[in-house]
């Protein structure tokens, strides 16, 4: 058997991950996978880079970039959350007592907005600059700060900030909860962004074999998520996967919250990738461009594509 | 703490000694200091009493802890006495009734000194102008003028010393108690300073309490020499030393009276010390 | 006192003069050693009992004590505290030896002392925890990055203590034990190690508080274990309870860690005078 | 000498005896002052040059160098090295002022001292960084949880730095002016305060290396400014060479703060003995 | 730095002064010593020449800083002479040749009083069982036999004076260099001590070559008094003292030839101390 470290964030988006794991797609493919929860975009870089991952779940942002950049050898290999049409994972939220203010993006000049991952070339970043630049605002017209997702929830709460930019199920929450409404869904301000992918560390694109046998168990997870969200397999299954993996405890909040998207080929939207360097470019957040080609690899989706779509 | 009263307020638990005499500067009367330390009970001075006339200057000599430095200190209201009383006459309230001169080096390190010379001038905000022509008179008996602008980290220690024995004077008070001032000094600068206190003395008349290890000094500068019994300390003898003054330590070597008083003085002593 | 001049004299009391009271109860010491925290804490208590406190962030201390009681039964509080205890004490180890042979090295030797000191003298006032994130780079954000910068702090603060006590010897003890025709490694034993040991045991001391810092600095970083870990995420979820026990623990850890340290010292350096007790200026 | 016994004799040479070249080149401290540290600088760059060590994690100096040049055009880098500057100094002085003043006033009273002793003897060896999250809880992510945190570890090593020097007063000064018949406030201004100076810059320096750390800490948070961010930033963003312009400043900040300090402690205690040389052993 | 040669490889560089008699035990020729103070160099020793017989007792005097330590210093083969030569008789290759008993305090803080006073033989490797008596011993002679298992910071000054006086002895040496090994003490111990020491010497025939300030002290001991003159120090008068042994400081008090050569001493000594 194959050891594989794996890394991933107890996203909902992981879900293929986990999905591979309790469904025995890993073992089907001879790989022993062992997880290993992260908790920020610098721990997959640091982690990747030292060896002690040989995989991870992650963002493709700034971070990952630059390490490249700078000679760490990982790929970014699929598909691994995206804002799908329908698939508003993210989601702009606004203090309830400020919904009937703030109704056009132009309503946020002087606002203050607090997002996860301000300035550290976050792919919500690029989503808020669209927003932004339909209204004709620029970031420094209002107030942006940098904090975690439970903070955001609690400073709507306690009215220190006027909009925020929350993740599954917290939009859901602060809505049930009377402390914010949603505004806009990111698949509605930004579709088919890229902001969750599988990457390879260099532990693993060393061995090619169990690369291509992972990326089969991955996509064959990702196929049964689909699935089951379109209702052709058992969503129970997939929600008791979720709840035993995942932050979001609450089997209840699975009935009414938005998933994301996860391409059943894990194709990579690496239009969209591309936009977004630019954009951080632009923007300060990276210091130089970086050529997307050097950092993608697609194959090993294709190849495993291939063997699925032969064996079905 | 300390109080200065005027006398017809004076204190009615007044030892039981009674009668002081005219002429009589400082009377002790019976006192007795214990220390607590920790749970035992040190007794330091037992039943000890003193009388000094004015302008006399009076020696004690006694072994180590035998609580000479205790006496002092409660004669300079530095310490309460556990039995007994002090009472010093103080003559004209305009002058400090008495100043100490420490055992260890108590010049302040953070001082000049200049400004350590003039500290007790300067706590009784004499001006500026005043003070420093009494501070150079003073520097340059003790030997240092050359050094008044320095900070006594510069200094040795005798000069230290020396220091803090012009700073007693320039303080100018009825009454100079002075803890073994010249112990740190060497046998040179030690002569000369005593015989620059006996001049001093000898201008100003004032009462002088001094104590020191050495009977040589005790003998060249004293009219009594006090010598103090081992701990609990008492008042063991009280002899007069009747040199003729002007006194120069040296020409009283030849004497036979010194040589017999400094005998004397020494067997008492060696009894107290045998012990250890 | 039957003097009939107008002169003044100066009467001391022939026996001590009553204390007031309450000055009396003071010199109790242990009295008020033990009434202030307690009053402190009642205090507390009271204050957010009547709101004057927010109890959101000053949890009532019998609350809170309750939450720790609750809670130390269960294994999880332990386990956090010992993932805390051993990464302090590995990372102090790491650093105090060859901060103690560096020392001394140093201290004996003038020209590694004067080839060294530069590199050092431009090291040290770096905060060393700015040095964390390039730790986490190259080792990773498992144990060994915690152990490192626990080591690093420690290294620096042992070193720096050993250095002062080899070189500010007294020359004269250097002195007798040439005199007495000491051989180099007598030397080292009977003199250069005694006395730098007082020395030694001050950079233990900073050491050791430096380390519980470091420690729980690192704790908000890679890791599910530990009382660091425990406030960081406290404070992320709005535990305030939870933060004050760990807060609690660390506390105690940072006071029995310096007990224990000082037991050893004592046991160690016989020869030292006693602290002197507190002063009644 | 032309004694006809076996006897031994011990000689002494009538001058002294040359030392080797080199030893004489190491007496001229300045020389390895300055060669030391261009040294190491000097081996960094070649064992990355010759990848020994790893670019990624240790660029090499002279790129560092550049960076750090071309970064200080811009104003960017000096509006970070200004919040930090700005936050330390404030949270300095909010924890070194009531730092001083209540550590004398315990000094000297010794009623306060024993009424506060034990809680703040609880307090003192939490690590102070611990109390950020409870802090950030109370005072929010803006500046002010930056000056508070920095402000109670400052004040906190001040505390007890002059509280010791109060404390420790040699016994013999109070009595002189005890005897001088000093005034309360006359025994406070030239005695007590003077004599506990240089506790109180001990406890300065102390807290000026603390409040670095501590601002590093907490500029991980809620902030976008400030060397500290820069380097957090660096490190989630993955941008090396950034964290170590940024880090050479903090060094510098530190060296040349506590250089200033010890300006100002010698501008203002004068009667200091200056240090002792180094020693050759 | 330090050697020791069999006296047929004596030194060639060996000072002028020539010719060393038999019965000589430390021969001093043409010493000089200057110190680097910074910029400035201090001269401390200069053309400064001595001769100690075996046995003998030899006693130098000098003003404060003239350079005396230094002199103990170089002999003890602690520094080196600038100019000139040292040499020393070593009759017993199994005994320590010098031991020197330092002016500062300077017994080790980190070992007990007994820890100490064998320090010498524990450096030799002398077996515990030996050691114990000889320390022993010396410990009852310094009156410290109750403070053996002490350590030093529980002893007064005095203490530890005396305590590095029995080092010294325990380690048995054929020279004993003493620098002011009694200024600390009280004058009562100070002349219990004295009389301790000469009856070892007189026991043991040891060289000592010995420091003081004190004249009434080197008239006591020694067989020699040398006189130093201010910085830079050279010998400015060898005096014989020749009372009868066994001496006892007081017996000699009334001996008229006691003051003339104390005031003599004193006259010299106060033509170089004038200046301070
Ligand atoms: N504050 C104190 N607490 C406890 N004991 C004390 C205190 N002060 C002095 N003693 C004790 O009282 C005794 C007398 O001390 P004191 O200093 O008066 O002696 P002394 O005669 O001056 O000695 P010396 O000649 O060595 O200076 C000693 O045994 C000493 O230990
Ligand atoms: N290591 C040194 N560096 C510079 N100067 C020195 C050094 N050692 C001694 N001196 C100077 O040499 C002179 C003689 O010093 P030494 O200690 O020999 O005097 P001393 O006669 O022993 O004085 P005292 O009687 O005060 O002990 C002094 O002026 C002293 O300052
Ligand atoms: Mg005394
Ligand atoms: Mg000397």
């Amino acid at each position: 058997q194959d050891k594989v470290k794996v890394g991933a964030y107890s996203s909902v988006s992981d879900a293929p991950l986990y999905i591979a794991l309790e469904k025995g797609f890993f073992k089907e493919q001879g790989l022993d996978v062992e997880m290993v929860k992260i908790d920020s975009g610098a721990a997959l870089t640091t982690l990747l880079s030292t060896g002690d991952l040989d995989a991870s779940g992650g963002s493709p942002g700034a971070g990952v970039y630059n390490a490249v950049r700078q000679g760490l050898q990982f790929k970014i290999v699929a598909d691994k959350g995206s804002t799908l049409p329908g698939h508003g994972y993210f989601a702009f939220v606004v203090r309830k007592d400020l919904a009937d203010q703030i109704k056009t993006p132009a309503d946020l000049k002087d606002r203050s907005l607090a997002v996860t991952g301000y300035k550290v070339g976050a792919s919500s970043e690029v989503t808020i600059g669209k927003l932004l630049a339909s209204g004709g605002l620029k970031e420094s017209d209002l107030k942006m700060t940098n904090m975690t997702f439970g903070d955001i929830a609690a400073a709507l709460g306690t009215k220190k900030i006027d909009v925020g930019v929350l993740i599954e199920p917290l939009v859901t929450q602060v809505e049930a909860q009377g402390i914010a409404t949603i505004w806009k869904r990111a698949d509605t301000v930004y579709p088919n962004q890229q902001y969750g992918a599988l990457m390879y560390g260099p532990g693993i694109i060393k061995r090619q074999a169990v690369a291509d046998k992972f990326m089969v168990a991955y996509l064959k997870a990702a196929r049964f998520y689909n699935a089951a969200l379109a209702g052709k397999a058992s969503k129970d299954e997939l929600v008791q996967i979720l709840t035993k993996h995942t932050t979001v405890k609450n089997p209840e909040l699975y009935k009414t919250m938005k998933f994301p998207g996860i391409h059943p080929d894990g194709k990579l939207n690496t239009a969209g990738m591309a936009e977004d360097v630019k954009w951080w470019h632009a923007n300060g957040r990276m210091k130089e461009e970086v050529k997307l080609s050097d950092i993608v690899d697609q194959s090993y989706a294709e190849r495993a594509k291939k063997q699925l779509d032969a064996s079905r | 703490m300390l109080r200065v009263d005027p006398l017809d307020k004076a204190n009615p638990r007044d030892g039981g000694g009674g009668a002081v005499s005219a002429g009589t500067k400082i009377a002790v009367r019976g006192l007795a200091k214990q220390f607590q330390a920790g749970a035992a009970t040190v007794s330091a001075l037992e039943g000890c009493s003193i009388d000094v006339a004015e302008g006399e200057f009076v020696t004690i000599v006694g072994p180590s802890g035998c609580g000479k430095t205790t006496l002092l200190r409660i004669v300079a209201g530095l310490e309460t006495p556990s039995q007994g009383s002090v009472s010093i006459r103080h003559r004209d309230a305009g002058k400090p009734l008495s100043t100490m001169v420490f055992q260890e080096t108590s010049i302040f390190p953070w001082m000049t000194v200049r400004a350590n010379v003039g500290y007790g001038l300067m706590l009784r905000d004499v001006p500026r102008a005043q003070i420093d022509p009494v501070v150079d008179k003073f520097l340059a008996l003790t030997g240092l003028e050359r050094f008044a602008d320095a900070y006594p980290y510069q200094l040795s220690g005798g000069m230290k010393q020396r220091a803090s024995v012009a700073r007693a004077f320039a303080n100018d008070p009825e009454v100079l108690l002075m803890d073994e001032p010249f112990a740190a000094l060497d046998e040179q600068n030690k002569i000369l300073l005593q015989e620059e206190l006996l001049r001093i003395w000898g201008e100003t008349r004032k009462t002088v309490l001094f104590i020191t290890h050495s009977i040589d000094e005790a003998l060249v500068l004293s009219d009594r020499v006090l010598v103090m019994s081992a701990r609990p300390g008492r008042i063991k003898a009280d002899l007069r030393v009747n040199f003729p003054r002007p006194r120069a330590a040296m020409d009283l070597r030849g004497d036979p009276d010194y040589a017999r008083l400094s005998r004397e003085i020494w067997l008492m002593l060696r009894e107290e010390v045998v012990g250890r | 006192m039957r003097i009939a001049t107008a002169d003044e004299v100066r009467v001391l009391p022939d026996d001590t003069a009553g204390e007031p009271a309450w000055k009396k109860l003071t010199r109790q010491g242990w009295f008020l050693a033990v009434a202030s925290p307690v009053l402190m804490l009642v205090l507390w208590e009271i204050l957010v009992r009547v709101k004057l406190l927010d109890a959101r962030f000053f949890p009532m201390p019998s609350v809170v004590i309750q939450d720790l009681l609750t809670q130390a039964m269960h294994k999880e509080l332990w386990i956090h505290t010992g993932y805390t205890i051993s990464r302090m004490l590995i990372g102090f180890v790491l650093g105090a030896i060859p901060g103690v042979l560096l020392g001394i090295a140093m201290g004996l030797s003038p020209v590694l002392r004067q080839l060294l000191q530069p590199a050092i003298a431009a090291i040290y006032p770096i905060p060393k925890v700015a040095l964390f994130p390039l730790i986490m780079l190259m080792f990773g954000l498992g144990e060994s990055s915690k152990w490192v910068i626990v080591g690093v702090a420690v290294f620096f603060q042992v070193l720096m203590a050993t250095l002062a006590g080899v070189v500010n010897i007294e020359r004269v003890y250097l002195d007798v034990a040439a005199d007495f025709r000491a051989r180099r490694w007598q030397a080292y034993r009977t003199i250069a190690l005694p006395a730098a040991l007082p020395f030694i045991f001050t950079g233990f001391q900073l050491g050791l508080g430096m380390s519980l810092i470091v420690v729980v600095i690192a704790e908000n970083f890679g890791t599910e274990k530990g009382l660091g870990y425990v406030i960081w995420h406290s404070w992320q979820i709005f535990e305030v309870r939870d933060m004050y026990v760990a807060l609690i623990l660390v506390a105690l850890l940072g006071y029995l860690s310096q007990l224990l340290l000082a037991r050893i010292e004592r046991a160690v350096i016989p020869w030292r005078r006693p602290v002197r007790q507190n002063l009644n200026t």
